[in-house]
């Protein structure tokens, strides 16, 4: 089903929407009615679209984040950035399902309908952060009856668009990860603004915004699971908040590496197979190049199924979310560039594939750069020898 | 989609076998590889635990276990020490050959486990082959294999001089022919490598197992199981290396501390860890394939090898690389595993060749002529 | 052996190229990349500065600089911007054949800096040839191509039906052609990529400059400066992905430390630095053996070429990973260069088949059928 | 020349030195008389061998680095393992050149003569310290006529059979790099014994040995560069010599490394060459691999190059010195694995190529380890932005 949608509904509008930088309005519209989202959404438990109003439990479904990997590969075969941009609250879901309390899943996650397409949206990095989540400069000031938020976040996709944020701020930034908060700040929002969407090497049909805080006030309410949240647990709740959607989240992003690689894959073969007309012998370095293309796909897939799979279990699996992360990210990339050697300059006009290059490169940064994946690695490789990395 | 979980059965021979690994292989590799042979004490153990007549026909009074068992099971032993695994006895790579026989009672085994037979799969050109009373002569000395030292039989697979492929099944007491080991110093130096060295050995009629396209499709099966359990036997050392390298880093300081925090150290250990994963995950979807569909999964099979190999000279490179000085130590058993997995891609690569073979699969051409189908 | 010092006069000139490329290029590259051309003035100031006539012979009012000059101005200016340098007008890649073509007057070029000439190197099978009257009819879609757009004139080369090579010039004024932009958005925008469209078009008798053995020679010899010409501009893009990458890590912190303090980053950084000196020095090398030589250097050049695009690829993509989400915004230059490079190994590699070259030449094997000799 | 001797006095016993783990005595004393000596003996201006007596006033040649990397390129060419077992200084020269006064180049660099096979060592790293070279603990302390020096070194080049032996020690940790003292302790001095030669993966032929001071005691005579030397400028002077022999060293080391990766790749090239007869079509990917081959090894070659041509200038190269044993110390055993793939299993029995896969490893190890290369680099590129690494 998801593959047939990716086929039939994506691809046809792919390098389109690259070109205009968008996706046409009447298409999210038809696929909003469709219930078609990408499976980020249904993240520790089911997203708000299908159940709204019925009692949320968490029940752990045993297949939830396996489902989820191959959905998110096929979708990103289809096109990574119309996948983003599909409708749903995001990578804002994950978060609000897993700390917020029952009023606020209802209120937030109950907008998403059959009706009109809306987003949510995640806004946890800052210009000048990056990678280090833990640096975060925006300001949650308490006042009555709320916040006060002052700050600056980038590289939010679809930012622009979304009918809240859940964004991330510090109470205190001497207490560290301590003092971290985690909001929903709704669209319009007075001193809540989107100020830019940024243009991009690829991904161009998925909006990336930076959004700015001014003497923003947030109610009480929108503190993501209520004061008792913080008060209750010792420290840096925020912060984790923020660290535990990434092990449900990184699997997805390395699926659509994964899903993106196996398009490239699988558009050079067919492109082999018509320029090596039956009967012809192929070259044995285009075959073993294809054949390495092959593995390292597959086994960025299984990195990824892996970590799904402990999640399915509920077994910690960071480490494995960053393996796979780190995999995929790196050899989706490199599955690119080699399809677009084996095309020559045939695929520089008008090809899927040199689009999937420019998109994929993002898989190795964003949801934490390579870097990052490698550090958390490391950390759960020395942790058991009693070294803190 | 694919499980990540061992059976409760596969988990309990898997830990037999990482117990034997631990406690006695490991221990037993420097003398294994100075003495060019595992300890009869080591192979008798091993045979005891039944360890090494896993991929053996039930007829032939072995395991018959599926290739995922197997896999795990490989890795563990492995894990001990590879070139002691690839000098147990049991059939080695012809256990695969035997296992996909229509009619494996024939070759009158009295016990598989304790004989040690070389699979000769003959390169074009690599022995002279010439017709005799419906039977073969072979002549030449062939490239240096595992088990030839010392082999109790042989399974030869060839092409006649038309060019059909034939397999047959050499005994001692009936067929002569002489090995030789040759100088050999890289690794798996208890392995029993060599060549064998035919001097007008006569393939008999009687001696021919199958010929022509049933042979090539016996071939082409058997070297699709062997690549899987080779495969896993790669993770192993990886593993072994991985393991090693983090334990042997946490102890250890420079510059004032603990080196894991130098991110030189950390990430290369962490893309070990990432590599070993990676090929574990591809062995055992092969494994479950070609379990299910035989020969039909030679792409997932050719691919998990060529990958292993990879990142087993990967793995156990950077091993070395990450204890220094140290790891260039007879005294330290990373230097050696490094060796070992270089001998193992030798043996069984070439690398390219697998990766080529997967490619074909998968955009449909020829196996032995390249070219589109 | 090899000096690693610029000329005094080689130096000046670089000075001059450097300058340029930093204070108009480097402004000028977004421009250029959306109005998928230089400016004018860019263009202008080129060629006042006699940058874009470097190769062209002197009967043509070309400088005619050996390669090693040549090699150092291509890099400055593609530090400055590849893309605008590779559609900045001047012969390209044609100016390569006309130099060792033996009477270059006869093409009666009023001003070859001015002009936009594409060197199409038809592949066996891209279009189709037929003989006619002493010349031949070219009937199909070319691949595209650098400096079609708009070309002044073509220089093509080709097999004829019975495999024998031909080389000819074809005027806008007396031949008639299409081009075509399609849909080129990866990289190298401003360079005039597209495919030349041939109608039934007329390579007449006269527009033949060389046929057989003598065209095959001089491809062969353009095509070895090409390569170290093209070498160069790759390190020009990778040096300038480096010294943006230093520059933006060294101000920038994480974690409570300026971020060149991880080794994850000052070790990547350090390995694209190394990559690109490599790629220099080969680049620089290549040039020499080249100018002594000529085409019996294509191994020289070949290696070059295959190794600076590999390097240019790695270094690139570096840069833009250790920018982090900057790299992937156009308002960071890293990204475009990672597209550039990447265009400029579409556009000339393929890597793999440089390297072959490379190693068939040091094997010893014939150019075009890969067989030992 | 050099190459010549490479070839027919030093590749004829190549297997069977790694075979024996020593290089024959009758071939040393031949060699010896033949004045062949692995060039770092000449670093630094020229080895004491074919100048004893003379007055040495540095004069720096201005091809000196540069005809010693070559001669070291032919030398491992021939044998890696053998070249660094040629009598001579061997990396003990470049100290006892830059350091020692008149009278200590006189005494230590005039053994080295064409009647007896004798060698100089280099002893720096210590056992648990590997390549962090400030952190040494073997001790002198300072006592009437002299030091007493303490302490465990490891991994020393033909440390077993030298006359002398230049060693570092501290004459007070908690001075850090300013506390080092070079000294040359000569073979026989009371409490200096060489208590094991290692086994090795490789390089076998060459003597790796471990050397113990106990209560050892060193004249002052034997305080490389005298008292003076220390006292004269601020600090960290023993650290600094042990530190600019590397700039010098390394280059060699590195040549060395292509050297081996020639005689690897060469030897392949024979052997494909035999093993496709004329008119036969080689492999693509095999000339694909080959040529990549040809490639790093000229790159490699042409770093050491750049490293020794600054170094004849005289200026600063320990970037250069420290890309060139990076890039080497890399590509080499590259080239050795992939000239062992392209053998296949006949390379396993008496060829030479898997020797010098075992013997090129540590050349990515020794004097300073890849990582250490990497963090030389890294501080030259961020030096002039002011951030000191």
């Amino acid at each position: 089903m998801v593959h047939w949608f990716a086929e039939h509904e994506m691809r046809p509008i792919s390098l389109l929407a690259d070109r205009e930088e968008r996706v046409p309005d009447d298409w999210l519209a038809k696929v909003n009615r469709m219930g078609i989202s990408l499976s980020m959404s249904n993240f520790g438990g089911d997203g708000g679209k299908k159940k709204e109003g019925e009692a949320r439990k968490e029940p752990r479904e045993r297949q939830t984040n396996r489902l989820g990997v191959i959905a998110a590969e096929e979708l990103a075969w289809g096109d990574p950035a119309i996948a983003l941009s599909l409708p749903g609250p995001g990578l804002g879901g994950p978060p609000v399902m897993s700390t917020g309390t029952p009023e606020q899943k209802e209120r937030f996650l109950g907008i998403f309908t059959k009706d009109e397409p809306r987003w949510g949206a995640y806004a946890l990095t800052e210009p000048g952060a990056g990678s280090d989540v833990s640096g975060i400069r925006t300001s949650a000031k308490k006042v009555d009856g709320g916040y006060v938020l002052n700050g600056h976040k980038v590289y939010i996709t679809n930012g622009g668009r979304a009918s809240w944020v859940v964004a991330f701020a510090t109470v205190d930034p001497s207490l560290g990860r301590a003092g971290h908060r985690a909001f929903v700040v709704e669209k319009g929002t007075p001193g809540f603004t989107c100020t830019r969407v940024a243009h991009k090497m690829g991904l161009r049909a998925s909006e990336t915004a930076e959004l700015v805080f001014e003497d923003c006030f947030v109610p009480i309410d929108n503190l993501l699971g209520g004061e008792a949240h913080y008060e209750n647990r010792a420290g840096s709740s925020g912060f984790r908040v923020a660290m535990s959607t990434f092990d449900s989240t990184r699997p997805i992003v390395a699926a659509m590496a994964v899903g993106i690689a196996r398009a490239a894959y699988e558009y050079t073969l067919d492109f082999v197979k018509k320029e090596y007309p039956r009967g012809q012998r192929v070259r044995s370095d285009v075959l073993a190049k294809l054949g390495e293309m092959d593995a390292k796909i597959h086994a960025a897939r299984l990195l990824t199924w892996e970590a799904a799979w402990k999640a399915d279990l509920g077994q910690p699996n960071a480490k494995e979310a960053a393996m796979c992360k780190a995999h995929a990210g790196r050899i989706s990339l490199e599955v690119c560039s080699d399809c677009l050697e084996i095309m020559g300059p045939i695929g520089l006009d008008g090809h899927l594939v040199e689009k999937l290059y420019r998109d994929v490169k993002v898989f190795d940064i964003f949801e934490g750069t390579n870097q990052i994946q490698h550090l958390i690695v490391a950390r759960r490789l020395y942790e058991p020898h009693g070294l803190r990395l | 989609m694919i499980s990540f979980l061992p059976s409760e059965e596969e988990q309990a021979f898997v830990e037999v076998a990482s117990e034997f690994a631990r406690t006695q292989l490991r221990e037993a590799a420097r003398e294994a590889e100075k003495s060019r042979m595992p300890s009869d004490g080591i192979v008798a153990k091993a045979h005891e635990l039944g360890l090494i007549s896993l991929e053996l026909p039930e007829s032939l009074a072995g395991s018959e276990l599926p290739l995922v068992s197997q896999v795990q099971i490989l890795e563990a032993l492995s894990y001990g020490d590879l070139g002691i695994v690839q000098g147990l006895p049991g059939l080695c790579d012809s256990s695969s050959l035997i296992r996909v026989l229509p009619d494996p009672g024939r070759l009158e085994l009295a016990d598989g486990a304790a004989q040690r037979v070389p699979w000769l799969k003959l390169e074009a050109g690599e022995i002279a082959v010439v017709e005799e009373k419906g039977g073969f002569r072979l002549q030449g000395v062939t490239h240096p294999r595992r088990s030839v030292l010392g082999a109790d039989q042989l399974l030869v697979s060839f092409f006649a001089p038309g060019g059909e492929a034939v397999l047959a099944w050499l005994n001692r007491t009936e067929t002569e022919w002489r090995d030789e080991a040759g100088d050999v110093r890289l690794g798996l130096l208890a392995a029993h490598v060599g060549r064998a060295i035919f001097d007008a050995t006569l393939v008999r009629q009687e001696d021919i197992l199958a010929r022509g396209a049933e042979a090539e499709a016996l071939v082409r099966e058997a070297e699709t199981r062997v690549a899987v359990l080779e495969a896993a036997k790669c993770v192993g050392v990886m593993r072994a290396s991985l393991e090693y390298t983090i334990e042997y880093t946490s102890q250890r300081k420079a510059f004032g501390q603990e080196i894991p925090k130098f991110q030189g150290v950390s990430f290369t250990v962490a893309d070990m860890a990432i590599e070993t994963e990676a090929a574990r995950n591809l062995v055992w979807q092969a494994a479950h394939a070609v379990d299910a569909r035989g020969a039909e999964s030679v792409r997932e099979a050719a691919r998990a090898l060529a990958y292993a190999l990879r990142s087993a000279r990967f793995v156990t490179n950077q091993g070395v690389q990450m204890l220094g000085g140290a790891g260039y130590l007879q005294e330290y058993p990373v230097e050696k595993w490094m060796r070992d997995a270089q001998a193992q891609c030798v043996l069984y690569g070439r690398e390219t060749a697998w990766f080529e073979r997967a490619g074909g699969r998968a955009l449909g051409v020829a196996e032995k002529e390249g070219v589109l189908v």
